[in-house]
């Protein structure tokens, strides 16, 4: 166990993945010097310019080279530096990493991993700040990763560089300094398992990425007002882990999902179909959800906030379901 | 470059090449045929007219070698080595098909010989194409990776974007683009600004030639030039072949938007007729000519009935190689 | 009145707005030739070279110069020939077009139509066949259009192009040739008012595009079996028309929604959750969702049905909903 | 292009340029300020040291004229005429933002005075610029969309995509490449291919010129020859302007990836004392000239002090210019 940050945690599963396997190799904008965010700082003196390798601003090459670079055999890890600007590479990504080892006949397997930093962090705007990851769930041949953690985050990206499949790994910019304990060596995660952040009874909370912690705060003052709210994290969305999630609202009857994201067309609502369809008897209060409202991030902080899920909304969320 | 007047050529290998180029168009008919027969019921882009580079360039590629092709990629893929009974089995979708009868036409490929996929999307192979030189690059290979794209292709950023990134990390990557006046049902020059693909190549630092598609010599000569300069470890390069598209854009396109007198013309510029006017010129007897020519005709229709007789893949296949992680069927019932 | 095809219909849609405003233009590949499916045959005649405009094979700039030419005071008609290729221009779409207006403080609107056929169409494969309407959901900024019938692609399309926002615009190959009665003149629909297809009083059906074709079929042949189905065809996803699913949804206590695309992430599930979360009551059994698996489209005719929901499962979901 | 050694100039003229880049250098170091004092919370891009092209080429312009910027705006922005208090508002996320400080830097807009805004993808206002001048020439108007690009932008498709329809549709279009010798932390050469920007525009179809962009004679006569060319007709042109980023790629980046003689000779290039030297060299007195500087920095504190003043925007702005149709909340709660 060592106490790192989401960052180093992040930059650690890279390193020791790189120095397993010689065919993985990172590509990007400044990673020689580090990465926009400090995530691949010092890597290029152990690895060298060809397995770090700087990137002319190209997204649609990074992605796309990748992908053949997938195809002949390496591991690509991608990193697209905003996840808004790999929407300036999704035919590279949606229309052919996800789709060629099907349309080929399983000729191939496309392993790459596309690390997207997401979400709301300090005044960036709409075009800095956006967290797609409902979209990619809606495509086959995608799996999508949204650690929230430092341990999840070295974990997750272990398994996403390991996995045969394009991975869409969403690090949030918001918690690249959030410290915890993470693991040493080989762990993996499993894709798929959702962790239980807290045990509670009286209703289940689920969340994921920076969010998660929202939850986890409104949880605690929950629990100091009497409520025992049981908060999974999901880790990852597709797959997204079914078993997990219905055997606690089986338990606690509720069901509150919380994401940064979009609240219209949102990971959320294929949760709340989903358990509102096979757990119809055993729900005490309708499935809610408290997700971000239909409009674009602003610059100013006030007004960037209006878009965060709080904290007190959860709680208050929470507070009418417990009344139902 | 050398033109097609008389010339002492190797005859044994312009005569495989006129064999292939036969194979190819002999394929593209029977493929036409299937398409009238309703027994493709995808969209089919012909390459006829177009075989010398499909053969110019492959001959020059070692079945290790990657090749990225596009929507019209048949002939590629028949020159690179793949087998023309599963390449039409795939087009009509049946067991047996390249792909499973998953992609059809325009996803054909055979990794089996270095033929890493036609693409759905104009330009998207370029990228991918550069990718597969950036993986020949870091496992310290000699092989290349070459992609095959049109003259509309060269409209898309990918073409800059992928040019550029081969030119920076010095890949082993062959660029070649098929231009045969037309995207579709529009003339690419009107939808062209400057001086065409050549000129882009270049100012991103590509060294490039520009040659007529249609001969063969031209074609192969300059194409093993290229390859030979790229494996010696000469960075990317890019060759500009003039041809034209002697049919409609999808076998189903009757092409009205062009006048008879220039498909005419193009006709009796024919990459195969001028082939064998030289293997005459050379020596070669009209009949050792037709014979290649009939036996490709056989072979391929041969393919053709193969595929007709063949069934429809089994449908669990439906749910095959999506991909490892997760339940395919989404739960969704 | 006149018979017309849904092609015929587009084009009508599109000749009349643009013979009533000058600054309504049409920019895609081939126009001049008519458009890939023939939707534009004939147009340049009348209006010529510049507002029937061929283009390049740019999707980005297609798109891009759009947003701008939109900008500075015209109303673009974008042709993206095929939903998948609209893939190559999601930064122009997403990061530019939905997002100007707001990012500028309101100093510009952006009106422009996006037109992408969409869905599956005769062994097209996984790159010519998507149905990708459900991500434009989640982008604020955008209007989303899935017009079924002929009347309501001439109806919806003048609502386009006489929109101010950015309406992504999807017509469904397969219905090009579908024949029906449409209103002559200016009949403008307006969005976000769904169609009622079919009334009944057992279960509510929701669908939109071809699906509610096959969603029509299908309740057909349940009312011969004694299933009273009411069909709802949205029209238009964002907005959509809660009100009337509610009110249907309130009078039969079942709902089905059904659409082309995948249904993992696809807004039937927005639709479930908000009718699963509002009318909790007023359900006498779960809502279900019939869609795509998770899995690209295939060539074969045979592979490719396996993504189709047919009209045969249509009707077994709703027979095991109405022994609920 | 003409040096900077003493030439007979429009004193007047070069006052104006002298007086604007003063104004910039000022706005670029009290956002700096703002941005130390933890009043700007999103990252700032500073264009010290490229003031001559912002000046030169919007002097050019008419305020019907369009210009679309990228994230290192804010001198294309003052210079089109737009109000320094209400972009410092916009930085500080005020009321009275010019974008109602739902924009922020990146994302700066004055369409009052033709300013289409700022972007905050790179490249992504060469398509747009390409568009508004495709919009103009629909309408028949004789005016001019300019798009000033930097460096690491011509790596991505959009340049390719955006020039070569400004080519094919003969538009009005002005584009400028601000070429820095950066892209963030990274030297543009080591990631672009061939012999650069100028190159490519010329391989589309535009012509294009090269000139020192720290000279701002250089800057003003290029692009008013430019401007002229267009206006008559004749199609896009493309100026490529040597500069040179003197601060970090943003308010915060203390570049310690380059070395401190490579900046104090870049500083000896500052674009800002060359004008001033050619105008004392043609007589202008230095306290005419000091006078310009105190102004504009007695201006842009202003400009600051009022922005640091101001309340934050009112919350219903959140849900206004969203879109016309639809409900903004979603109705998710
Ligand atoms: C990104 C994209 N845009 C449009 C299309 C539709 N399309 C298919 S082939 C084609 C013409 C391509 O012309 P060219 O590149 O010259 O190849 P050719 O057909 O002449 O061999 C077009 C526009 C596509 N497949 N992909
Ligand atoms: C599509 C895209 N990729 C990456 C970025 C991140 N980014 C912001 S500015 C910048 C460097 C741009 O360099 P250049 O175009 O030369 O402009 P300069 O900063 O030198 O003025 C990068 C990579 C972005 N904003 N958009
Ligand atoms: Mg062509
Ligand atoms: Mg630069």
């Amino acid at each position: 166990m060592a106490i790192m940050t989401y960052a180093e945690a992040g930059k650690t599963a890279l390193a020791e993945e790189m120095r397993r396997d010689p065919l993985v190799w990172a590509v990007g904008e400044d990673l020689g010097r580090g990465g926009v965010f400090g995530q691949y700082a010092g890597l290029i003196d152990e690895f060298g310019p060809d397995r770090i390798s700087d990137a002319p601003i190209s997204e649609a090459a990074i992605m796309g080279a990748s992908v053949g670079a997938a195809m002949a055999g390496t591991r690509p890890v991608v990193e697209m530096r905003f996840a808004d600007f790999a929407l300036c590479a999704v035919d590279e990504l949606v229309n052919q990493a996800a789709k060629a080892r099907y349309m080929l006949g399983g000729q191939t397997k496309v392993p790459m991993v596309i690390r997207e930093p997401m979400g709301m962090w300090r005044s960036s705007a709409a075009q800095h700040s956006q967290s797609l990851e409902s979209w990619y769930t809606h495509i086959p041949g995608l799996v999508v990763a949204v650690p929230s953690t430092p341990a999840d985050n070295k974990g997750l990206l272990k398994a996403a560089i390991r996995c045969d499949d394009p991975v869409v790994y969403f690090e949030h910019k918001n918690i690249w300094g959030l410290e915890g304990e993470v693991p040493d060596g080989d762990v993996v995660l499993p894709f798929g398992k959702a962790r239980m952040e807290r045990e509670g009874s009286d209703i289940t909370i689920v969340s994921w990425s920076s969010q998660l912690h929202t939850a986890s705060r409104a949880a605690e003052t929950l629990a100091a007002e009497g409520v025992s709210a049981e908060v999974i994290d999901l880790r990852t969305l597709w797959p997204w882990d079914r078993d997990a999630v219905f055997a606690s609202v089986e338990k606690t009857g509720r069901l509150l999902i919380t994401h940064e994201s979009v609240s219209v067309g949102g990971f959320g609502a294929e949760i709340a179909a989903s358990v509102s369809e096979h757990l119809f008897k055993a729900l005490k209060a309708p499935v809610r959800r408290r997700a971000a409202p239909r409009i674009p991030i602003s610059y100013a902080p006030p007004l960037e906030d209006m878009v965060r899920v709080s904290e007190a909304q959860i709680i208050e969320t929470v507070q009418e379901m417990m009344a139902v | 470059m050398p033109g097609t007047m008389t010339r002492n050529i190797d005859v044994e290998r312009y005569l495989e090449h006129h064999r292939m180029m036969h194979r190819i168009r002999a394929f593209e008919e029977a493929a036409a045929r299937a398409n009238q027969d309703k027994l493709v019921l995808g969209a089919i882009h012909l390459s006829i007219g177009q075989e010398a580079i499909a053969s110019g360039v492959c001959r020059n590629l070692r079945p290790t070698d990657y090749l990225l092709s596009t929507h019209r990629g048949h002939g590629h893929t028949l020159a690179k080595g793949a087998d023309p009974t599963a390449m039409m089995s795939e087009l009509l979708g049946r067991e047996g098909g390249i792909c499973q009868g998953k992609g059809g036409s325009m996803h054909i490929a055979d990794f089996g010989v270095g033929m890493l996929g036609a693409n759905g999307v104009v330009a998207a192979n370029i990228n991918i194409a550069a990718g597969a030189a950036h993986a020949i690059k870091l496992k310290g290979d000699d092989g290349v990776a070459c992609s095959i794209f049109g003259d509309g292709a060269i409209n898309r950023g990918p073409f800059l974007e992928g040019l550029n990134w081969a030119g920076v990390f010095k890949l082993p990557a062959l660029f070649v683009c098929e231009s045969n006046g037309f995207a579709s049902t529009t003339r690419t020059d009107a939808m062209t600004s400057g001086e065409g693909a050549a000129a882009r190549a270049r100012s991103l630092g590509i060294p490039a030639d520009e040659i007529d598609g249609n001969d063969i010599v031209a074609v192969d000569e300059t194409v093993r030039a290229a390859v030979d300069a790229i494996r010696g470890g000469g960075g990317p390069r890019f060759i500009l072949c003039s041809t034209y598209r002697l049919h409609g854009h999808t076998a189903s396109d009757p092409a009205a938007y062009r006048r008879k007198d220039e498909v005419d013309a193009a006709w009796k510029n024919d990459p195969i007729g001028r082939c064998a006017q030289m293997l005459r010129d050379a020596g070669v007897a009209s009949d050792d000519l037709d014979a290649q020519r009939d036996a490709a005709v056989f072979e391929m229709d041969q393919a053709y009935e193969t595929a007709k007789a063949a069934p429809w893949p089994d449908l669990s296949l439906a749910y095959t190689d999506v991909q490892d992680i997760g339940d395919p069927r989404g739960r969704a019932f």
